[in-house]
Protein backbone atom coordinates (compact mmCIF):
# COMPACT_ATOMS: atom_id res chain seq x y z
CA UNK A 1 0.00 0.00 0.00
CA UNK A 2 1.17 3.81 -0.48
CA UNK A 3 0.12 6.64 1.31
CA UNK A 4 -2.80 7.63 -1.33
CA UNK A 5 -6.05 8.08 -0.40
CA UNK A 6 -7.46 6.95 -3.26
CA UNK A 7 -6.55 4.41 -4.99
CA UNK A 8 -6.75 0.98 -7.62
CA UNK A 9 -4.89 -1.69 -6.24
CA UNK A 10 -3.88 -5.00 -7.76
CA UNK A 11 -3.00 -6.73 -4.32
CA UNK A 12 -5.02 -7.61 -1.17
CA UNK A 13 -6.33 -4.97 0.72
CA UNK A 14 -5.80 -4.24 3.87
CA UNK A 15 -7.74 -3.50 6.52
CA UNK A 16 -5.39 -1.84 9.40
CA UNK A 17 -3.58 -0.27 6.31
CA UNK A 18 -7.14 1.94 5.39
CA UNK A 19 -7.39 2.56 8.81
CA UNK A 20 -4.23 4.40 9.63
CA UNK A 21 -5.05 6.74 6.51
CA UNK A 22 -8.04 8.20 8.42
CA UNK A 23 -7.03 7.63 11.80
CA UNK A 24 -6.72 11.22 13.88
CA UNK A 25 -6.50 12.67 16.84
CA UNK A 26 -10.05 14.57 16.51
CA UNK A 27 -12.04 11.61 14.85
CA UNK A 28 -13.75 9.48 17.79
CA UNK A 29 -15.64 7.13 15.06
CA UNK A 30 -14.08 5.48 11.69
CA UNK A 31 -16.40 3.58 9.72
CA UNK A 32 -15.31 1.17 7.47
CA UNK A 33 -17.17 -0.52 4.26
CA UNK A 34 -15.55 -3.62 2.78
CA UNK A 35 -17.36 -4.97 -0.38
CA UNK A 36 -16.57 -8.52 -0.39
CA UNK A 37 -17.22 -11.27 -3.15
CA UNK A 38 -20.10 -12.87 -2.80
CA UNK A 39 -20.78 -16.66 -3.65
CA UNK A 40 -24.42 -16.71 -4.66
CA UNK A 41 -26.41 -13.82 -6.41
CA UNK A 42 -29.74 -14.66 -7.12
CA UNK A 43 -29.48 -18.69 -6.64
CA UNK A 44 -26.52 -18.62 -9.10
CA UNK A 45 -23.29 -19.35 -8.09
CA UNK A 46 -20.10 -17.10 -8.88
CA UNK A 47 -16.71 -19.01 -9.37
CA UNK A 48 -14.65 -15.52 -8.85
CA UNK A 49 -14.92 -12.45 -10.34
CA UNK A 50 -12.56 -10.66 -12.66
CA UNK A 51 -12.65 -6.55 -11.90
CA UNK A 52 -11.07 -4.09 -14.86
CA UNK A 53 -10.48 -0.28 -14.14
CA UNK A 54 -9.83 2.81 -15.90
CA UNK A 55 -7.27 3.38 -13.83
CA UNK A 56 -6.39 7.03 -13.71
CA UNK A 57 -9.70 8.07 -14.33
CA UNK A 58 -11.19 6.16 -11.37
CA UNK A 59 -8.45 6.83 -8.99
CA UNK A 60 -9.59 10.80 -10.25
CA UNK A 61 -13.24 9.64 -9.25
CA UNK A 62 -12.74 8.26 -6.33
CA UNK A 63 -10.56 11.52 -5.22
CA UNK A 64 -13.56 13.51 -6.53
CA UNK A 65 -16.11 11.41 -4.15
CA UNK A 66 -13.61 11.93 -1.11
CA UNK A 67 -13.89 15.73 -2.06
CA UNK A 68 -17.72 15.76 -2.13
CA UNK A 69 -18.11 13.74 1.54
CA UNK A 70 -15.19 16.32 2.97
CA UNK A 71 -18.06 19.08 1.32
CA UNK A 72 -21.40 17.57 2.62
CA UNK A 73 -19.74 16.13 6.55
CA UNK A 74 -17.33 18.64 7.85
CA UNK A 75 -14.16 17.25 9.82
CA UNK A 76 -14.32 13.54 7.79
CA UNK A 77 -11.21 12.52 6.34
CA UNK A 78 -12.01 9.37 3.82
CA UNK A 79 -9.79 6.63 2.00
CA UNK A 80 -11.22 4.37 -1.10
CA UNK A 81 -9.13 1.53 -2.32
CA UNK A 82 -10.75 -0.58 -5.15
CA UNK A 83 -9.09 -3.60 -5.87
CA UNK A 84 -8.42 -4.93 -9.84
CA UNK A 85 -7.60 -8.36 -11.47
CA UNK A 86 -9.14 -11.56 -10.18
CA UNK A 87 -11.05 -12.08 -6.61
CA UNK A 88 -11.96 -15.43 -4.76
CA UNK A 89 -14.71 -15.82 -2.97
CA UNK A 90 -14.35 -13.68 0.28
CA UNK A 91 -11.99 -11.08 -0.91
CA UNK A 92 -12.59 -7.57 -0.70
CA UNK A 93 -12.91 -5.76 -3.98
CA UNK A 94 -13.54 -2.22 -2.19
CA UNK A 95 -12.47 -1.14 1.20
CA UNK A 96 -13.76 2.76 2.55
CA UNK A 97 -13.09 4.02 5.47
CA UNK A 98 -14.08 7.56 6.96
CA UNK A 99 -13.43 8.78 10.27
CA UNK A 100 -14.88 11.74 11.69
CA UNK A 101 -15.12 13.37 15.16
CA UNK A 102 -18.93 12.06 15.30
CA UNK A 103 -20.11 8.66 14.73
CA UNK A 104 -23.50 9.55 12.70
CA UNK A 105 -21.35 11.40 9.36
CA UNK A 106 -18.93 8.61 9.65
CA UNK A 107 -22.11 6.00 8.93
CA UNK A 108 -23.64 8.47 6.25
CA UNK A 109 -20.34 9.36 4.48
CA UNK A 110 -19.31 6.07 4.54
CA UNK A 111 -22.61 4.87 2.66
CA UNK A 112 -22.85 7.77 0.11
CA UNK A 113 -19.26 6.56 -0.77
CA UNK A 114 -20.13 3.55 -2.03
CA UNK A 115 -23.58 4.76 -3.80
CA UNK A 116 -21.10 7.31 -5.66
CA UNK A 117 -19.00 4.02 -6.81
CA UNK A 118 -21.53 2.51 -8.08
CA UNK A 119 -22.95 5.80 -9.96
CA UNK A 120 -19.46 6.91 -11.18
CA UNK A 121 -16.01 4.93 -11.10
CA UNK A 122 -14.63 3.43 -14.13
CA UNK A 123 -14.60 -0.21 -12.96
CA UNK A 124 -16.55 -3.27 -14.26
CA UNK A 125 -16.52 -6.97 -13.17
CA UNK A 126 -17.06 -9.33 -15.21
CA UNK A 127 -18.57 -12.56 -13.29
CA UNK A 128 -17.04 -16.16 -13.72
CA UNK A 129 -19.66 -19.02 -13.32
CA UNK A 130 -19.77 -22.48 -13.60
CA UNK A 131 -21.02 -22.44 -17.08
CA UNK A 132 -20.04 -19.06 -18.74
CA UNK A 133 -19.18 -15.38 -18.14
CA UNK A 134 -20.45 -12.30 -18.19
CA UNK A 135 -19.33 -8.51 -17.40
CA UNK A 136 -22.02 -6.72 -15.45
CA UNK A 137 -23.69 -3.67 -15.93
CA UNK A 138 -26.34 -2.01 -14.35
CA UNK A 139 -28.88 -3.71 -16.51
CA UNK A 140 -28.30 -6.91 -13.76
CA UNK A 141 -27.62 -4.29 -10.90
CA UNK A 142 -30.42 -2.54 -10.95
CA UNK A 143 -28.32 0.71 -11.03
CA UNK A 144 -30.53 3.46 -12.75
CA UNK A 145 -29.51 6.48 -14.04
CA UNK A 146 -32.49 8.19 -14.51
CA UNK A 147 -31.32 10.80 -17.14
CA UNK A 148 -29.57 8.28 -18.84
CA UNK A 149 -26.07 9.10 -17.69
CA UNK A 150 -24.87 8.77 -14.42
CA UNK A 151 -25.33 11.84 -11.96
CA UNK A 152 -21.20 13.14 -12.73
CA UNK A 153 -21.89 16.57 -10.71
CA UNK A 154 -23.86 15.57 -7.27
CA UNK B 1 -5.21 11.00 -34.19
CA UNK B 2 -7.85 10.74 -31.75
CA UNK B 3 -7.00 7.32 -29.11
CA UNK B 4 -10.05 5.55 -27.87
CA UNK B 5 -9.98 2.85 -24.82
CA UNK B 6 -12.27 0.34 -24.63
CA UNK B 7 -13.36 -1.94 -21.55
CA UNK B 8 -14.76 -4.97 -20.72
CA UNK B 9 -17.45 -6.38 -23.10
CA UNK B 10 -16.44 -4.06 -25.59
CA UNK B 11 -12.40 -4.69 -25.50
CA UNK B 12 -13.24 -8.06 -25.87
CA UNK B 13 -16.00 -7.04 -28.65
CA UNK B 14 -12.94 -5.45 -30.64
CA UNK B 15 -10.50 -7.80 -29.27
CA UNK B 16 -8.13 -4.48 -28.58
CA UNK B 17 -8.30 -2.07 -25.30
CA UNK B 18 -6.95 1.16 -28.46
CA UNK B 19 -8.41 2.32 -31.19
CA UNK B 20 -6.65 5.32 -32.83
CA UNK B 21 -9.28 7.20 -35.18
CA UNK B 22 -7.66 9.78 -37.66
CA UNK B 23 -9.20 12.64 -37.13
CA UNK B 24 -8.55 15.98 -36.27
CA UNK B 25 -11.40 17.73 -34.46
CA UNK B 26 -15.15 16.28 -33.46
CA UNK B 27 -17.42 15.86 -30.95
CA UNK B 28 -18.54 13.44 -28.96
CA UNK B 29 -22.04 12.38 -30.35
CA UNK B 30 -19.82 12.10 -33.98
CA UNK B 31 -17.27 9.95 -33.14
CA UNK B 32 -19.75 7.75 -31.44
CA UNK B 33 -21.63 8.07 -34.42
CA UNK B 34 -18.12 6.81 -36.41
CA UNK B 35 -17.45 3.59 -33.99
CA UNK B 36 -20.70 2.81 -34.28
CA UNK B 37 -20.33 2.26 -37.90
CA UNK B 38 -17.00 0.77 -37.81
CA UNK B 39 -17.04 -1.67 -35.05
CA UNK B 40 -19.84 -4.02 -33.84
CA UNK B 41 -20.18 -2.39 -29.97
CA UNK B 42 -22.63 -3.51 -28.41
CA UNK B 43 -23.15 -1.13 -25.11
CA UNK B 44 -21.70 1.88 -27.07
CA UNK B 45 -25.72 3.88 -26.66
CA UNK B 46 -25.59 2.91 -23.20
CA UNK B 47 -21.81 4.35 -22.57
CA UNK B 48 -20.79 7.29 -20.95
CA UNK B 49 -17.81 8.62 -22.46
CA UNK B 50 -14.90 10.36 -20.90
CA UNK B 51 -12.41 12.76 -22.71
CA UNK B 52 -8.91 12.99 -20.97
CA UNK B 53 -10.01 11.11 -17.88
CA UNK B 54 -13.48 13.26 -17.20
CA UNK B 55 -17.24 12.89 -18.42
CA UNK B 56 -18.03 14.57 -21.66
CA UNK B 57 -21.38 15.32 -23.03
CA UNK B 58 -22.75 14.88 -26.13
CA UNK B 59 -21.75 18.02 -28.08
CA UNK B 60 -18.30 18.62 -26.42
CA UNK B 61 -15.36 18.54 -28.54
CA UNK B 62 -12.59 16.29 -28.99
CA UNK B 63 -9.55 17.04 -30.85
CA UNK B 64 -6.29 15.36 -32.29
CA UNK B 65 -4.33 13.79 -29.01
CA UNK B 66 -7.36 13.96 -26.75
CA UNK B 67 -7.99 9.96 -24.96
CA UNK B 68 -11.67 9.42 -25.43
CA UNK B 69 -12.98 6.47 -23.23
CA UNK B 70 -15.83 4.81 -23.63
CA UNK B 71 -17.37 3.89 -20.42
CA UNK B 72 -20.03 1.08 -20.12
CA UNK B 73 -22.01 0.94 -17.27
CA UNK B 74 -19.51 0.92 -14.18
CA UNK B 75 -20.38 -1.92 -11.98
CA UNK B 76 -17.16 -1.71 -9.21
CA UNK B 77 -18.03 -1.72 -5.43
CA UNK C 1 -8.56 -12.57 20.54
CA UNK C 2 -10.84 -15.66 20.78
CA UNK C 3 -13.58 -16.78 18.87
CA UNK C 4 -15.94 -14.89 20.64
CA UNK C 5 -18.85 -13.30 18.99
CA UNK C 6 -18.98 -10.66 22.22
CA UNK C 7 -16.10 -10.21 24.65
CA UNK C 8 -14.91 -7.91 26.91
CA UNK C 9 -11.00 -7.64 26.61
CA UNK C 10 -8.18 -5.71 28.07
CA UNK C 11 -5.59 -6.00 24.99
CA UNK C 12 -5.88 -3.64 22.02
CA UNK C 13 -8.70 -4.86 19.19
CA UNK C 14 -7.44 -6.07 16.08
CA UNK C 15 -9.54 -5.46 12.99
CA UNK C 16 -8.77 -8.13 11.00
CA UNK C 17 -9.77 -10.57 13.87
CA UNK C 18 -12.98 -8.60 13.90
CA UNK C 19 -13.66 -9.34 10.22
CA UNK C 20 -12.50 -12.98 10.36
CA UNK C 21 -15.53 -13.21 12.70
CA UNK C 22 -18.07 -12.17 10.44
CA UNK C 23 -16.65 -13.19 7.23
CA UNK C 24 -18.74 -15.72 5.06
CA UNK C 25 -19.62 -16.61 1.68
CA UNK C 26 -22.49 -15.41 1.56
CA UNK C 27 -21.23 -12.16 2.60
CA UNK C 28 -21.34 -9.20 0.05
CA UNK C 29 -20.95 -6.53 2.76
CA UNK C 30 -18.81 -5.85 5.97
CA UNK C 31 -18.84 -2.61 7.91
CA UNK C 32 -16.95 -1.80 10.44
CA UNK C 33 -17.53 0.66 13.30
CA UNK C 34 -14.37 1.79 15.60
CA UNK C 35 -15.20 4.17 18.30
CA UNK C 36 -11.91 6.02 19.14
CA UNK C 37 -10.41 8.13 21.87
CA UNK C 38 -11.11 11.95 20.32
CA UNK C 39 -8.64 14.12 21.80
CA UNK C 40 -11.04 17.00 22.12
CA UNK C 41 -14.70 16.95 23.40
CA UNK C 42 -16.91 20.06 23.61
CA UNK C 43 -13.17 21.91 23.80
CA UNK C 44 -11.84 20.15 26.53
CA UNK C 45 -8.84 18.37 26.40
CA UNK C 46 -8.67 14.51 26.99
CA UNK C 47 -5.49 12.98 28.25
CA UNK C 48 -6.69 9.52 28.64
CA UNK C 49 -9.88 7.59 29.12
CA UNK C 50 -10.38 4.71 31.65
CA UNK C 51 -12.82 2.07 30.96
CA UNK C 52 -14.88 0.03 33.43
CA UNK C 53 -17.48 -2.83 32.57
CA UNK C 54 -19.49 -5.10 34.51
CA UNK C 55 -17.81 -8.19 32.62
CA UNK C 56 -20.54 -10.96 32.56
CA UNK C 57 -23.48 -9.16 32.40
CA UNK C 58 -21.56 -6.41 29.50
CA UNK C 59 -21.08 -10.25 26.85
CA UNK C 60 -24.26 -10.93 27.95
CA UNK C 61 -25.69 -7.53 26.44
CA UNK C 62 -23.71 -7.52 23.84
CA UNK C 63 -25.11 -10.74 22.56
CA UNK C 64 -28.33 -9.93 23.30
CA UNK C 65 -27.72 -6.70 20.85
CA UNK C 66 -26.67 -9.65 18.75
CA UNK C 67 -29.86 -11.40 18.75
CA UNK C 68 -31.51 -8.28 18.42
CA UNK C 69 -30.00 -7.71 14.89
CA UNK C 70 -29.99 -10.87 13.59
CA UNK C 71 -34.19 -10.95 14.02
CA UNK C 72 -34.53 -7.50 12.69
CA UNK C 73 -31.60 -7.85 9.96
CA UNK C 74 -31.92 -11.41 8.23
CA UNK C 75 -28.85 -12.93 7.53
CA UNK C 76 -26.16 -10.46 9.33
CA UNK C 77 -23.86 -11.94 11.40
CA UNK C 78 -22.38 -9.33 14.09
CA UNK C 79 -19.53 -9.42 16.00
CA UNK C 80 -18.71 -6.94 18.88
CA UNK C 81 -15.58 -6.41 20.97
CA UNK C 82 -15.07 -3.67 23.84
CA UNK C 83 -12.08 -2.75 25.26
CA UNK C 84 -11.84 -1.90 29.30
CA UNK C 85 -8.78 -0.11 31.10
CA UNK C 86 -7.11 2.67 30.33
CA UNK C 87 -7.04 3.70 26.85
CA UNK C 88 -5.27 6.73 24.64
CA UNK C 89 -6.13 9.33 22.33
CA UNK C 90 -6.94 7.53 18.88
CA UNK C 91 -6.75 3.95 20.61
CA UNK C 92 -10.13 1.67 20.06
CA UNK C 93 -12.40 1.53 22.85
CA UNK C 94 -15.20 -0.86 20.81
CA UNK C 95 -15.27 -2.83 17.27
CA UNK C 96 -18.53 -3.72 15.84
CA UNK C 97 -18.44 -6.18 12.40
CA UNK C 98 -21.31 -6.75 10.41
CA UNK C 99 -21.40 -8.92 7.64
CA UNK C 100 -24.43 -9.48 5.20
CA UNK C 101 -25.31 -10.87 1.59
CA UNK C 102 -27.00 -6.62 1.16
CA UNK C 103 -24.75 -3.64 2.29
CA UNK C 104 -28.02 -1.43 3.26
CA UNK C 105 -28.39 -4.28 6.01
CA UNK C 106 -24.68 -4.09 7.06
CA UNK C 107 -24.86 -0.28 7.35
CA UNK C 108 -28.15 -0.66 9.50
CA UNK C 109 -27.22 -3.60 11.84
CA UNK C 110 -24.21 -1.75 12.34
CA UNK C 111 -25.12 1.86 13.50
CA UNK C 112 -28.10 0.33 15.30
CA UNK C 113 -25.24 -2.17 17.31
CA UNK C 114 -23.32 1.37 18.49
CA UNK C 115 -26.65 2.80 19.31
CA UNK C 116 -27.82 0.26 21.88
CA UNK C 117 -24.36 -0.24 23.42
CA UNK C 118 -25.15 3.25 24.76
CA UNK C 119 -28.28 2.05 25.89
CA UNK C 120 -27.80 -1.12 27.29
CA UNK C 121 -24.65 -2.33 28.23
CA UNK C 122 -22.70 -1.80 31.52
CA UNK C 123 -19.75 0.47 30.28
CA UNK C 124 -18.80 3.27 31.83
CA UNK C 125 -15.82 5.68 31.42
CA UNK C 126 -14.14 8.13 33.40
CA UNK C 127 -12.50 10.77 31.42
CA UNK C 128 -8.63 12.23 32.35
CA UNK C 129 -8.56 15.46 31.83
CA UNK C 130 -5.34 18.18 32.37
CA UNK C 131 -7.27 19.45 35.63
CA UNK C 132 -9.06 16.29 37.00
CA UNK C 133 -11.46 13.15 36.28
CA UNK C 134 -15.10 12.15 36.29
CA UNK C 135 -17.24 9.29 35.86
CA UNK C 136 -18.91 10.26 32.88
CA UNK C 137 -22.94 9.60 32.78
CA UNK C 138 -25.79 10.07 30.09
CA UNK C 139 -26.08 13.52 31.46
CA UNK C 140 -23.09 14.39 29.77
CA UNK C 141 -23.32 12.31 27.13
CA UNK C 142 -27.00 13.35 26.53
CA UNK C 143 -28.75 9.92 26.22
CA UNK C 144 -31.96 10.29 27.39
CA UNK C 145 -34.01 7.17 28.20
CA UNK C 146 -37.79 8.71 28.42
CA UNK C 147 -39.37 6.39 30.75
CA UNK C 148 -36.17 7.26 33.06
CA UNK C 149 -34.72 3.41 32.45
CA UNK C 150 -32.72 1.98 29.38
CA UNK C 151 -35.13 0.48 26.88
CA UNK C 152 -34.06 -2.90 28.24
CA UNK C 153 -36.62 -5.17 25.61
CA UNK C 154 -36.34 -3.81 21.75
CA UNK D 1 -26.41 -12.85 52.09
CA UNK D 2 -26.84 -10.77 49.31
CA UNK D 3 -23.84 -9.58 47.36
CA UNK D 4 -24.07 -5.53 45.81
CA UNK D 5 -22.31 -5.04 43.41
CA UNK D 6 -20.80 -1.29 42.72
CA UNK D 7 -19.42 0.29 39.82
CA UNK D 8 -17.65 3.62 38.23
CA UNK D 9 -18.61 6.43 40.35
CA UNK D 10 -20.01 4.61 42.88
CA UNK D 11 -17.20 2.07 43.51
CA UNK D 12 -15.11 5.41 44.38
CA UNK D 13 -17.62 6.80 46.79
CA UNK D 14 -18.10 3.76 48.76
CA UNK D 15 -14.17 2.60 48.26
CA UNK D 16 -15.34 -1.02 47.36
CA UNK D 17 -16.37 -2.86 44.68
CA UNK D 18 -18.98 -5.49 46.81
CA UNK D 19 -21.16 -4.75 49.65
CA UNK D 20 -22.61 -7.46 51.48
CA UNK D 21 -26.26 -7.29 52.73
CA UNK D 22 -27.60 -9.49 55.40
CA UNK D 23 -30.73 -10.05 53.97
CA UNK D 24 -32.66 -13.31 53.46
CA UNK D 25 -35.48 -11.91 50.90
CA UNK D 26 -36.63 -8.28 49.87
CA UNK D 27 -37.12 -6.59 46.50
CA UNK D 28 -35.09 -4.03 44.12
CA UNK D 29 -37.15 -1.13 45.35
CA UNK D 30 -36.40 -2.10 49.18
CA UNK D 31 -33.00 -2.91 48.63
CA UNK D 32 -32.26 0.40 47.06
CA UNK D 33 -34.01 2.22 49.71
CA UNK D 34 -31.90 0.38 52.24
CA UNK D 35 -28.71 1.12 50.44
CA UNK D 36 -29.69 5.01 50.32
CA UNK D 37 -30.08 5.05 53.83
CA UNK D 38 -26.37 3.27 54.84
CA UNK D 39 -24.30 4.29 52.07
CA UNK D 40 -23.78 8.12 50.29
CA UNK D 41 -24.46 6.73 46.58
CA UNK D 42 -24.89 10.24 44.37
CA UNK D 43 -25.85 8.59 41.41
CA UNK D 44 -28.46 5.66 42.68
CA UNK D 45 -31.70 6.81 42.02
CA UNK D 46 -30.68 7.49 38.61
CA UNK D 47 -29.07 3.78 38.60
CA UNK D 48 -30.59 0.81 36.93
CA UNK D 49 -30.55 -2.60 38.83
CA UNK D 50 -29.48 -5.92 37.67
CA UNK D 51 -30.53 -9.26 39.43
CA UNK D 52 -27.94 -11.94 38.34
CA UNK D 53 -26.79 -10.53 35.26
CA UNK D 54 -30.34 -9.35 34.25
CA UNK D 55 -31.89 -5.54 34.41
CA UNK D 56 -34.72 -6.19 36.92
CA UNK D 57 -37.59 -3.58 37.80
CA UNK D 58 -38.56 -1.97 41.29
CA UNK D 59 -40.86 -4.72 42.69
CA UNK D 60 -38.81 -7.64 41.29
CA UNK D 61 -37.45 -9.50 43.71
CA UNK D 62 -34.40 -10.45 45.23
CA UNK D 63 -33.00 -13.17 47.57
CA UNK D 64 -29.97 -14.71 49.44
CA UNK D 65 -27.41 -15.64 47.70
CA UNK D 66 -28.40 -13.76 44.59
CA UNK D 67 -25.62 -10.45 43.17
CA UNK D 68 -27.55 -7.41 42.81
CA UNK D 69 -25.59 -5.02 40.69
CA UNK D 70 -26.24 -1.05 41.16
CA UNK D 71 -25.95 0.00 37.07
CA UNK D 72 -25.26 3.47 37.24
CA UNK D 73 -25.89 5.46 33.46
CA UNK D 74 -24.07 3.78 31.27
CA UNK D 75 -20.96 5.12 28.58
CA UNK D 76 -19.55 2.64 26.60
CA UNK D 77 -19.14 2.82 22.94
Amino acid sequence: MTDKLFEIVEEPILLEDMIKKVKRREAGAITTFIGTVREFTKGKRTVFLQYQAYKPMAEKMLAQIGKEIEEKWQDTCVAITHRVGRLEITEAAVVIAVSSPHRKAAYEANEYAIERIKQIVPIWKKEKWEDGDEWIGDQLERIEYPTGQPNIKE
Amino acid sequence: MINILLFAQMQEEVGKEKIAVEMEKTTVKELKEYLQMHYKLTQLNESMVAVNEAYALENDEVKTGDTVAIIPPVSGG
